[in-house]
């Protein structure tokens, strides 16, 4: 499993780099924002930690399309589908994990800097990035079973965010309640974010079977 | 023989009794039954080949066996030497007609993510630069898989059955795209394999060179489904 | 191919498509009858009914605003108990009847999020506000719709089944937010006052004709239903009979002959 | 601003406008099948069970 | 030429309606910045064109990468390329419009249903719609020279990334500027707009010559 | 003859110049020369046939004639019964280890768009049913291509050069994954195309069943470049 990993990473680091076209639409996205509600520094910050989760979010969709596609094209899929069932769902974490690595850990790690772009405070941008280090997992994971249903479609992108979204919205409403609640004060911190880790958790365990089960299935 | 260093350990022992046997296995791809009825048991150091015209059903038959797509009826089972069942999915290899080798790494690469993947952490295999000997490409181990030439890839691809050992291969047109010293070179492969006690089902149109082989010929002639298969 | 073999039993007996076609067939006037019925008489009550002192004439589009938000989610619970037909009995007949289902939910739910925008411009002021039950009902339509999209992406219906079946269920758990959002969040949207498990607190002359009009389009909703269901199963087997004929043009293949394979040792 | 009786009007028009474009499209492709079917049939493509579970429907 | 029209057209409409995924993908998106940003009509009309053209954006990033890829690991490609130096420009040109039908278009025809959920005004939403057919296909066309490149480096799309993004930021401030510029007062729509109208004229030209010269080069 | 319909427009008349010829072509990948001063002239009604162990170059050299790659040194032209030079690109058709078709696009789909895509507007070719019904599969037109088997998937990809007329073939391992009766029928169809006064150039490591060819084999012995080709 750890050989999928490196390999995984190995292929998102060398082609296409996954990583930067993450951070990149994401700092797109951070510095469009500012044209809508004017050089307002007060209100940037405010609405700061919602933008960085929003872009988190969406940067995530780039790429998700493919997360099982170009291993059906090789014929690498035939091979990881014929493993026990445990061995499947192994196999889809690791994958889930890898594309993490390579497209939501970027954007954890650029938070700080696009926090300062935000006008955002340090607690406020730690607690963003803390939130992103428990939510971003969960959208790999949940995104996992979108990929796994549209991997025989040939442009599967734009179906796999559609069905996905939706299901995201817990996600991200709980990370970026938590974040807020962080810097403002009567709101205790931890409530909405243990549930964004127990919603995390939750799609760890859920995902990789789901898409496991669509993967089976799909197989001809 | 080019499996050095570890000991054969699939050699035939007396008494070893671990067999593939396929009982009335049924194959439908839409509404067309492929075939029908196939039974077939293979032992150690046996060779199944099956044969038929372009669309009979072989690569049906092979993921099935695999696993990869489920019967329509019937079965497929794998004994170890102690009779008990074994699950196909850990102690076969399945080479498909796609090769399961990424172009954007290298040849080493490739090789040693399966060899990980693949081999149980007691398992045995080549490593791969002996692999890489076994198939004749000393020299490219560093290349990026895409830069191969046809045959070359294939090659590749049957490196990969020697980096992690399993006694059952199921090969479909192994030989594809190989020029003629590659097809002795394959054959030498099987035989090794058999010779060590492994078991071998391969679907092809050509000639694959093994002089004791059991045919299992598919003549392509398909019939409709009915019965249980007719829904609507 | 097990998620196309029948297996016996009562159940699956009766859920057999043919058996379907002929009893819904027979059932299918009576329904359309009633639905005419409870809809002409629900739109008389509606219309007779008093206006209200606060909202005025605009109360009479909760008529239609309500039973359409109720279907909305009625037929998406339906849907995902056909999956879990689908899911568990693997009986191709759930399937056809989420897959119908579908733009039925999608009408329904576009329905109450549209005469909902026209109730709220003149009691909010606004044609839209992004509250908790708004957007739970608005997140519904977009999952019909991507339902929707995932069985055209599949021009195999027996490939979409499952995956469809297991996104519909993911997708449940948004009911009981729509339901609950209102009470869960303080929003504009008022709380229920039909559905409540102390009794209804509306009052009886905006009721009754809320309720007749509910029946009523319970009664559409099944009479469609049946009637795509019916389409759907016709156009399942057409497709068959299709392949099937090109396959015996093509191919080589002939009706019940000898094929291929056999004892080989 | 239109008056409360427009948005009444328009709720109901609308109502009746997806409810009978649905019933439309419904019977429409219901139409459209059987005459797919009904040409499978003339070209003598029948259904193997046909004759055990009779005809069309 | 209308035939790959037509046929790539036909792909990305296998997958499901092409227009009707571009909407329903726009929805989506739409739908989950409220879980984020809270549901402020104010705030959301203001910041709505700029989500707009992220989406816009975001939607055409999604599968831009595989613009070529898909006709290489088929094989497809090299009958492209095997065309004269014009004929292989009309290919490109083509591939590029028929991406942007496929995924730009809808966004633009679906502006004006979005701008009312995300509370504009008309004038707003005319706008956003004006710099969205100007500018999407910009980004297609250089999107376009990404894709090429992504192709021809077996192992480092890195480059892409990194090269392209940057070419469409601009695209997106001046398109958001423009919009915005529209319903500010003082603050004149042309000016902003016919840059626009210029980069997409430039990138239209440059683009698919550009793209085409990477293929020629790439094949191998 | 399967080329009903439009008169034989390749058909050989005395006088007739079409030729293709290589002159001292050099082929190099990486650092390493494949084959150098390879030359050749095929006329109408002519195959050449190119072999060589995996790795030598054939399909480097193909997809140099095709244009596809730049020689190091050396050219290859097309030149027309008058003796002008025509374009390659235009005139060859180039079929590759791939089959150049979309899975997800029925059979028919993919084959009117390469019709409609490499057909000049005054030129012939099958209709998408006959180049189909040519190469033994009709009744498939309708399905998705990444339904067929893998042979039908070839055959397919060879109906592809029925349906849009040129003159010069270029196969790279056209019968891979054929059965022997495809074989047989591809044979076929190169006859009647080289009757017609067509010219083929292919590479391939099994007999093709053409009774009269140019043979060109490649070695395999590569060379470090040297000269102009070591810049560094
Ligand atoms: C687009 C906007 C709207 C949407 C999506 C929407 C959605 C819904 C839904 C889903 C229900 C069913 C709730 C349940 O069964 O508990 C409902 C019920 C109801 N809605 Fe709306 N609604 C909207 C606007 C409005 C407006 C503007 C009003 C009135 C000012 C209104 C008044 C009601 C009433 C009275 C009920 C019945 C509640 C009950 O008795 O249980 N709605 N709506
Ligand atoms: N995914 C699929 N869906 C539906 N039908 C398929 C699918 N794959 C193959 N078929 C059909 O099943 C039949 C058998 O295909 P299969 O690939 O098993 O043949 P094969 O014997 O391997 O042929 P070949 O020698 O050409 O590789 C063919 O007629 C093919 O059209
Ligand atoms: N894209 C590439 N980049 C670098 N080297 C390559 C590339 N493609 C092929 N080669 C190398 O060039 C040599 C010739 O490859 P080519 O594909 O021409 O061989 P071939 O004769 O067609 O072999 P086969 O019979 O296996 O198809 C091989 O040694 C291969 O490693
Ligand atoms: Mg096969
Ligand atoms: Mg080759």
């Amino acid at each position: 499993m750890m050989a999928l990993l490196k390999r995984d990473l190995a292929i998102a680091t060398r082609s296409g780099g996954a990583a930067m076209l993450g951070v990149l639409f994401f700092l797109a996205v951070v510095a469009v924002i500012p044209f809508g509600i004017g050089p307002d520094l007060n209100l940037l910050s405010r609405i700061g930690p919602a933008i960085l989760w929003i872009g988190a979010l969406l940067a995530s969709l780039l790429g998700l399309d493919r997360l099982f596609q170009a291993d059906r094209e090789d014929g690498s899929l035939d091979m990881l589908v014929m493993q026990d069932w445990f061995g499947l769902v192994a196999t889809v974490f690791v994958k889930c994990l890898a594309h993490w690595l390579a497209t939501g850990l970027p954007l954890v790690l650029a938070a700080p800097l696009l926090g300062l772009l935000m006008n955002m405070s340090a607690t406020s941008t730690g607690a963003v990035m803390l939130t992103l280090v428990a939510g971003t997992p969960a959208i790999s994971f949940i995104g996992a079973v979108g990929a796994a249903i549209a991997v025989a479609l040939p442009r599967g992108g734009l179906l796999v965010s559609i069905l996905i979204l939706p299901l995201a919205i817990p996600i991200l409403i709980f990370g970026v309640s938590a974040s807020y609640a962080a810097v403002t004060d009567p709101d205790p911190f931890l409530p909405p974010f243990m549930i964004l880790s127990a919603i995390a958790l939750f799609f760890a365990a859920l995902g990789p079977v789901a898409a496991a089960a669509a993967l089976k299935g799909a197989s001809d | 023989m080019f499996w050095t260093g570890s000991p054969p350990f699939l050699a035939v022992r007396s008494g070893d009794r671990m067999r593939a046997t396929a009982t009335k296995l049924k194959g439908r791809r839409g509404d067309s039954v492929l075939f029908d009825d196939i039974s077939f048991s293979v032992g150690r150091g046996e060779a199944l080949v099956v044969t038929g015209p372009n669309g009979a059903g072989k690569s049906t038959l092979l993921r099935m066996l695999a696993g990869l797509l489920a019967a329509d009826s019937g079965s497929f089972t794998l004994q170890g030497d102690d009779g008990a069942d074994l699950p196909v999915a850990e102690f076969a290899h399945y080479l498909g007609h796609r090769n399961a080798m990424k172009r954007e790494l290298r040849v080493s690469e490739n090789l040693s993510f399966w060899q990980r993947f693949q081999r149980p952490e007691d398992g045995q295999g080549l490593s791969v630069d002996a692999a890489i000997e076994a198939v004749g490409l000393s020299g490219v181990a560093h290349l990026p898989f895409g830069y191969l030439s046809a045959g070359q890839q294939r090659r590749i691809a049957l490196a990969r059955l020697l980096v992690a050992r399993r006694p059952l291969w199921l090969l479909d047109e192994p030989t594809a795209a190989l020029d003629s010293r590659s097809d002795r070179l394959f054959a030498d492969l099987v035989h090794a394999h058999l010779a060590e006690g492994g078991l071998a089902i391969a679907a092809t149109h050509q000639p694959l060179g093994l002089d004791r082989v059991i045919p299992l010929e598919l003549t392509g002639i398909h019939r409709a489904a009915t019965g249980a298969g007719e829904v609507w | 191919m097990t998620d196309t073999t029948v297996s016996q039993g009562w159940f699956t007996g009766l859920a057999n498509p043919t058996r379907f076609l002929a009893l819904s067939g027979k059932l299918l006037p009576w329904l359309a009858a009633a639905s005419a019925i409870t809809l002409v008489v629900g739109l008389y009550m509606s219309f007779a009914a008093p206006e209200d002192y606060q909202q005025g004439i605009t109360v009479r589009i909760m008529f239609i605003h309500v039973p359409a938000a109720w279907l909305a989610m009625m037929c998406y619970s339906v849907m995902a108990v056909a999956a879990l037909g689908t899911l568990v009995w693997r009986h191709p007949l759930a399937d056809v009847a989420a897959k119908s289902a579908l733009p039925i939910g999608a009408a329904f739910t576009f329905l109450s999020l549209l005469t909902g925008s026209l109730w709220g411009r003149p009691m909010w002021g606004t044609w839209w506000v992004w509250d908790a039950r708004l957007t739970s009902v608005f997140v519904l339509f977009l999952m019909y719709l991507g339902l929707m999209a995932l069985h055209k992406a599949m021009d195999d219906p027996a490939r979409a089944a499952r995956p469809a079946a297991v996104l519909t269920l993911v997708g449940f758990i948004n009911i009981p937010i729509i339901k609950f959002s209102v009470d869960w969040w303080n929003t504009l949207h008022q709380p229920a006052s039909v559905m409540r498990l102390d009794g209804p607190t509306i009052h009886p002359t905006l009721l009754y004709p809320l309720l007749v009009m509910a029946i009523s389009f319970t009664l559409i909703f099944f009479t469609l239903h049946f009637m795509a269901m019916r389409n759907e199963i016709l156009r399942r087997r057409v497709q068959a009979m299709r392949r099937q004929a090109a396959q015996s043009i093509g191919g080589g293949a002939i009706g019940g002959g000898a094929i291929g394979g056999g004892e080989t040792r | 601003m239109m008056s409360h009786e427009a948005f009444v009007f328009i709720s109901y028009a609308a109502t009746a406008a997806v409810l009978l474009g649905l019933l439309a499209f419904t019977l429409a492709d219901g139409r459209a099948r059987k005459r797919e079917l009904a040409e499978l049939e003339a070209q003598g493509i029948r259904r193997r069970s046909q004759a055990v579970q009779g005809g069309k429907s």
